[in-house]
């Protein structure tokens, strides 16, 4: 009973956790390639979540439509962003993007008020569902979880066969050594972000696949955190660890529930939460690299 | 009695030696230079002596105490100072305060207070020259000046051994006569030993010190007086062939790590 | 340095607000209700309706009634508010400034248990009479505050309505499973419900809480299908209704009864769900657009009433807020509460602090809200709850009680 | 502790235990007989108690980690904290700790008014006093000279002979101890009830850092300055403009970082470098 329980869990956190891990990436790769921490990262995912929302209700779109749409637009929200704000205090000390991006978020979650209003917002797809002898699995969850590693192959390849990827390795790796090389590394800063903040919005829209409804201009906090934890797991800096963190979190985050429910007189769920964080915490005082780090 | 005794100390980066198997006596009140090629071992071998890094084998002893293991920190008050190889003053804090830090921590620790440490480093800002920029944020000065810095603050520790590392490097042969200067009258006047570390400058060495250690893939290769030690053979074919190829490499392992 | 140098900032703030006092709102001639609303934040939602309630029934009051009669004069009675961000400093420091620099004559509180317990103790040092329409947790009338008042109904009763019908349609069907948001309000109506459910002899199969701004329920909602119940009550909030629905639905979770708290009476729940899903869930509510509550039936009760009908009530809300929305219980409990408060005024014939408390104490009466009565403590009991159903083509229907139902129930509810 | 270079996401944590140290003291002491108004004081000794261990624990974390990491650390053991209380059930669980009316029973309703309005705000004052006075005593003597170097450049300060680890657990106890003491007071004796989910709230330390930041970090009129344009703005622009304040408040944020990275204050230090009023901005 309990292993089919556990069982179950954890294909659902799995599939979860390739949403999570990729909604992290977008988060590492900043902090890897500008090293800023980008504290509005959650209202970024926020974005995408009305982008699928109002693509879906509105025009009758599908959230697969709603995926590139919502790269494009996060990444022209970037590309903004990094040129009105953040290439100014790219120099400045970490603190000052850490403010800028929290500013950034707050204004996105008001813009976003003020369009759509307070309300809980949601939409049906209704694709139907898998029975599993252990679970039951929405088909939109898949789907979800299959685009998250396409979109992870996809930038994989990008990073790893392209001029332009290999050049934002090479300013992760030491920026001042790619600037010597002749890495235009300003331009890989603007684009760095964009694509960053691309990858964020879009996995908004994943996100929504998975979680189709309490679609709000404050869901993004909850998240924000979460990816902090997850990119730590990763490493920080490496949008791949972040991916394969992701996976981990999302199995830990599911898969602990049932022993925890185990213990009598307490709140599984929040000792599961919690669990999370103790162990990034100690993750951080052993490794502090990350689990996949050197 | 000598002041500083390394014996058979060995550091290794991984599978690197790094500083391999060297043995070096100092007395009271000695200049020496260290000379040799880049990533022959010689700033590893000065992060042995102030405690940044422990060595696996062999000891450090200073007068007559044994402190290999001991932590950076402690070390400082027993009397050894140094400077950085990249100056490494505290950019945010004026020159006198940097200066006065050095006094407030260094061998005379407790038995000085904030304000004659600071007097005591304006002592030192005049020994080195940096009157004119006392006030300054020491972030703010030039390379040079910051070295400054950090041997006014190394001194303001009162040590009995000051470490060196790279006294010359990136300087112009105005500066190089001014800091060759300045290390003989801060033999002479603080009554302190000096293990200066020179790397290619050898003109400056000549003048400087009585006695040089060359180092050479992590091992000292030639130990004598000055003179006798310019004209060896084998040193002049270390530096005239230049370090091969792999040293040069072992170099950039070696100082990032 | 920076975090202790923000303490001593934010002192410093707070003594720099009084420096500059706006003496312009002078309380001679209206009687002004102040509130610390929640316009931004996590309860923007509920502020939002309560501000437009409260705006109506000052609308009513002034405009219908007159305004408020004191010493035999009539009185207009004004509104000041401000956004306290649903954080607790702002609640504490916009009591204060209300109290003391726009003189308010009673405080209203923030939205939920914890904003009004923090604001409780600023108006209990002012003496100032504070109501409260938006904390339901009994504990804040256990403290010994002597000037609280709640319109909003008491947390502990919200789900009974629920077990009595079903025992009432269906008394066979025993299993039940509670899962409830772990938070104030939702612990107390979950208290609430297992002692009633098991006094109707249910058997309480699951019960399990989840904390709050929860963004994935399968882990609970994966044991509960385990433990095969016939019926499912919980909630907290908005978004947990909506994703406990929502993922009930993908794992198959199929039920006789599903009832909800605060989400499911939301035309969003509806929205958010694609209509289909919601279909046949329920949701215990203070009040609902289509309750019964009338004049005539406060007659018959024996009880007197004020205010407005529940269609002017819908109108002068609507005027309020600017837009073509429907208010919900939080806009109906704020805007009651004005009504109590014009009442007591009326009743002690005075704007004084402690006479209106001892008429509110006294006071008993009913409105397009309902009841109105509240014991010693000063916790309402004089409210009784009611529940909704959506039913097919988003219709909103009162189902329990039979007196306020406005249709039948579905029964067993339709499958997801 | 801005002093030693780590952003201390933490000093929500401290805040926090300290409204736990006081409500745990008046919620299980208030019976004991002839305690009286000794249960305050108890709540105060164990807020520190708690405050002080959590300040051990992170002054621990900052000898191994740095930056960043730091940081994120810091947040683990606040989120974790916080759901383990809420988890485990322990101290009321997410019910929290409610005892307005204990303090009334132990102390009488006159004394309890009192101890919650004039002398909870008298002690934040103090505080808040004392705090300044602790900057300017440490900024003067050898621990803000250590804590200076700590922060510049840790090797270099070892190798000056500065025991970093001595310096750094200073810094967080003092950090700790303060916060602490602001928990307990301005939060648990004001409000009289403490719940997980609102004491454990890393959004108040991003606020506090914007504060800093706004008006200069590393400056003494800096908090100060940012602090009252945070504050004042926020304020005024709530009642103004009830519901739109921080519509109109992020893009001020974002111009005043983008115009002024340093600061105002630092902008300002930086246009009178050298002149004599550059000593009164430090």
């Amino acid at each position: 009973m309990i292993l089919e329980l556990l069982g179950g869990n954890l294909a659902h956190g799995l599939l979860l956790g390739g949403v999570y891990g990729l909604a992290t990436m977008g988060l590492s790769l900043i902090f890897g390639v500008i090293n800023v921490v980008n504290v509005g990262h959650g209202q970024f995912i926020m974005v995408g979540a009305f982008v699928a929302q109002t693509m879906f209700t509105a025009l009758g779109l599908s959230p697969l439509i709603a995926i590139p749409a919502a790269f494009v637009i996060g990444m022209a929200l970037g590309f903004f962003f990094f040129y009105t704000v953040i290439r100014r205090l790219v120099e400045a000390p970490e603190l000052t993007t850490l403010l800028a991006t929290f500013a950034i978020g707050i204004l996105l979650e008001e813009i976003a008020k003020l369009i759509f209003g307070a309300d809980f917002r949601g939409y049906n797809w209704g694709l139907g569902k898998i029975e599993l002898a252990i679970t039951t699995i929405p088909l939109s969850k898949i789907y979800a979880f299959v685009g998250s590693i396409v979109i992870a192959l996809f930038l994989y390849l990008w990073f790893s066969k392209t001029r332009l990827g290999t050049a934002v390795r090479a300013v992760i790796e030491d920026s001042e050594g790619a600037r010597v090389c002749g890495v235009n590394v300003d331009w890989i800063y603007a684009l760095s972000f964009a694509i960053g903040i691309g990858l964020t919005v879009m996995s908004g829209v994943l996100l929504t696949m998975f979680i189709p409804v309490g679609i709000n201009p404050y869901m993004g906090g909850t998240y924000t955190l979460k990816a902090f934890v997850i990119a730590v797991l990763g490493g920080l800096s490496s949008p791949y660890g972040a991916f394969f963190a992701g996976l981990i979190f999302g199995l830990i985050e599911n898969g602990a529930y049932v022993l925890f429910a185990q213990i009598p007189g307490v709140a599984p769920f929040s000792l599961t939460v919690s669990l999370a964080f103790w162990m990034l915490f100690f993750l951080l005082l052993l490794k502090p690299t990350g689990l996949l780090g050197k | 009695m000598s002041l500083l005794r390394l014996e058979n100390v060995t550091k290794r980066f991984g599978g690197l030696l790094a500083v391999n198997n060297v043995s070096l006596e100092l007395a009271s009140g000695e200049l020496i230079a260290i000379v040799g090629p880049n990533g022959a071992g010689k700033t590893t071998l000065f992060n042995v002596i102030s405690g940044v890094f422990f060595p696996e084998e062999g000891k450090v002893i200073f007068e007559d105490r044994d402190i290999t293991r001991l932590p950076a920190y402690r070390r400082a008050p027993l009397g050894l100072g140094r400077t950085f190889q990249i100056p490494r003053p505290f950019g945010s804090a004026t020159v006198r305060e940097n200066v006065a830090i050095g006094a407030m921590f260094g061998t005379l620790g407790s038995r000085i207070n904030v304000d004659e440490s600071l007097e005591m480093a304006d002592r030192y800002i005049d020994l080195v020259g940096l009157q004119p920029h006392r006030e300054k944020l020491a972030g703010n000065l030039t390379p040079v000046e910051k070295k400054m810095v950090e041997i006014a603050r190394a001194l303001a520790m009162k040590p009995k051994l000051l470490l060196m590392d790279e006294a010359m490097a990136g300087m112009n042969p105005k500066d190089i006569d001014y800091m060759v200067d300045l290390l003989i009258r801060i033999k002479e006047k603080e009554k302190i030993a000096i293990v200066a570390m020179v790397e290619h400058i050898m003109r400056a060495v000549a003048g400087l010190a009585k006695r040089v250690v060359v180092m050479h893939q992590g091992a000292t290769f030639v130990d004598g007086p000055t003179a006798d030690v310019l004209s060896d053979p084998r040193v002049i074919e270390v530096y005239l062939g230049g370090p091969s190829e792999k040293s040069k490499k072992d170099l950039v392992t070696n100082q990032t790590s | 340095m920076k975090s202790r140098s923000c303490m001593a900032v934010a002192g410093f703030v707070v003594t720099l607000a009084f420096l500059f006092p706006m003496y312009a709102f002078g309380a001679k001639d209206k009687v002004v209700i102040g509130h610390p609303a929640c316009l931004s934040g996590k309860y923007a939602k509920a502020g939002e309706q309560a501000v437009g309630g409260i705006k109506a029934c000052i609308d009513w009051v002034n405009n219908v009634h007159g305004g408020v009669t004191v010493d035999g004069k009539k009185v207009p009675l004004d509104y000041k508010y401000y956004d306290c961000e649903s954080k607790k400093e702002g609640v504490t420091s916009f009591i204060e400034r209300l109290i003391t620099v726009n003189k308010v004559n009673v405080v209203f509180s923030a939205y939920s248990s914890g904003l009004t317990l923090a604001g409780a103790p600023v108006a209990e040092r002012y003496g100032m009479v504070y109501m409260d329409h938006g904390g339901a947790s009994d504990r804040i009338f256990q403290q010994g505050f002597k000037y609280i008042v709640q319109t909003i109904g008491p947390g502990s009763k919200y789900h009974e309505g629920t077990l009595d019908m079903i025992h009432h349609i269906d008394p066979k069907v025993k299993k039940v499973a509670l899962a409830y948001e772990d938070s104030e309000f939702a612990r107390m109506t979950m208290g609430g419900a297992e002692k009633h459910a098991k006094a109707l002899g249910f058997e309480v199969v699951f019960k399990r809480t989840y904390p709050k701004g929860v963004t994935d329920l399968t882990p609970l909602l994966s044991d509960l299908k385990t433990k095969k119940p016939d019926i499912v009550i919980g909630g907290g909030h908005y978004e947990d209704g909506q994703l406990f629905t929502r993922q009930m639905s993908d794992l198959g979770i199929q039920v006789k009864a599903l009832s909800l708290v605060a989400s499911v009476t939301l035309p969003s729940y509806y929205e958010a769900l694609g209509g289909r899903l919601a279909e046949g869930v329920m949701g215990p509510s203070h009040w609902e657009y289509g309750v019964t509550y009338s004049a005539a039936g406060a007659k018959k009760e024996g009880l007197d009433w004020i205010g407005p009908s529940q269609d002017e009530f819908v109108a002068l809300f609507k005027k309020a807020v600017g837009k073509d929305m429907i208010p919900e219980y939080h806009a109906a409990e704020a805007g009651a509460q004005v009504l109590a408060y014009v009442k007591a005024v009326e009743m002690a014939d005075s704007i004084g602090q402690d006479k209106v408390r001892a008429a509110l104490g006294k006071l008993k009466f009913m409105s397009f809200y309902g009841g109105w009565d509240v014991d010693d403590t000063g916790m309402q009991i004089g409210h009784s709850m009611i529940d909704m159903q959506w039913q097919e083509d988003g219709k909103r229907v009162i189902v329990w009680p039979p007196e306020a139902a406005t249709g039948k129930p579905i029964y067993p509810k339709p499958a997801f | 502790m801005g002093m030693t270079g780590y952003v201390d996401f933490g000093y929500v944590t401290f805040i926090a235990l300290g409204a736990y140290g006081m409500s745990l003291g008046i919620t299980y002491f208030y019976q004991v007989e002839g305690l009286g108004i000794w249960i305050v004081f108890i709540g105060f000794l164990l807020a520190l108690l708690l405050a002080s261990l959590s300040a051990l624990l992170e002054a621990f974390i900052a000898l191994r980690l740095r930056g960043a990491y730091f940081a994120i650390a810091c947040i683990g053991i606040n989120e974790g904290l916080r759901h383990f209380i809420e988890g485990a059930k322990l101290w009321g669980g997410s019910e929290g700790l409610i005892f307005s009316g204990s303090l009334i029973q132990a102390v009488g309703r006159e004394t309890a008014n009192q101890l919650t309005t004039f002398w909870a705000d008298l002690a934040v004052f103090i505080i808040a006093a004392l705090a300044a006075f602790l900057n300017i005593h440490y900024m003067r003597s050898k621990i803000g000279y250590a804590l200076t170097a700590v922060k510049e450049d840790e090797d270099a300060a070892k190798v000056m002979g500065v025991n970093t680890t001595k310096y750094k657990t200073i810094a967080f106890l003092t950090s700790g101890l303060l916060g602490a003491s602001v928990g307990a007071v301005a939060w648990g004796l004001k409000l009289g009830y403490v719940f997980p989910g609102d004491v454990f709230v890393i959004h108040y330390t991003v606020e506090c850092i914007v504060v800093v930041l706004l008006g200069g970090a590393g400056t003494l009129l800096g908090p100060v300055v940012g602090g009252l344009i945070y504050g004042l703005s926020k304020y005024w622009l709530a009642i103004i403009w009830p519901g739109f304040q921080l519509l109109i408040f992020a893009p001020i944020i974002i111009i005043i970082i983008v115009l002024f990275p340093e600061g105002v204050v630092g902008m300002l230090k930086n246009r009178v470098r050298g002149t004599a009023l550059e000593r009164y901005l430090l």
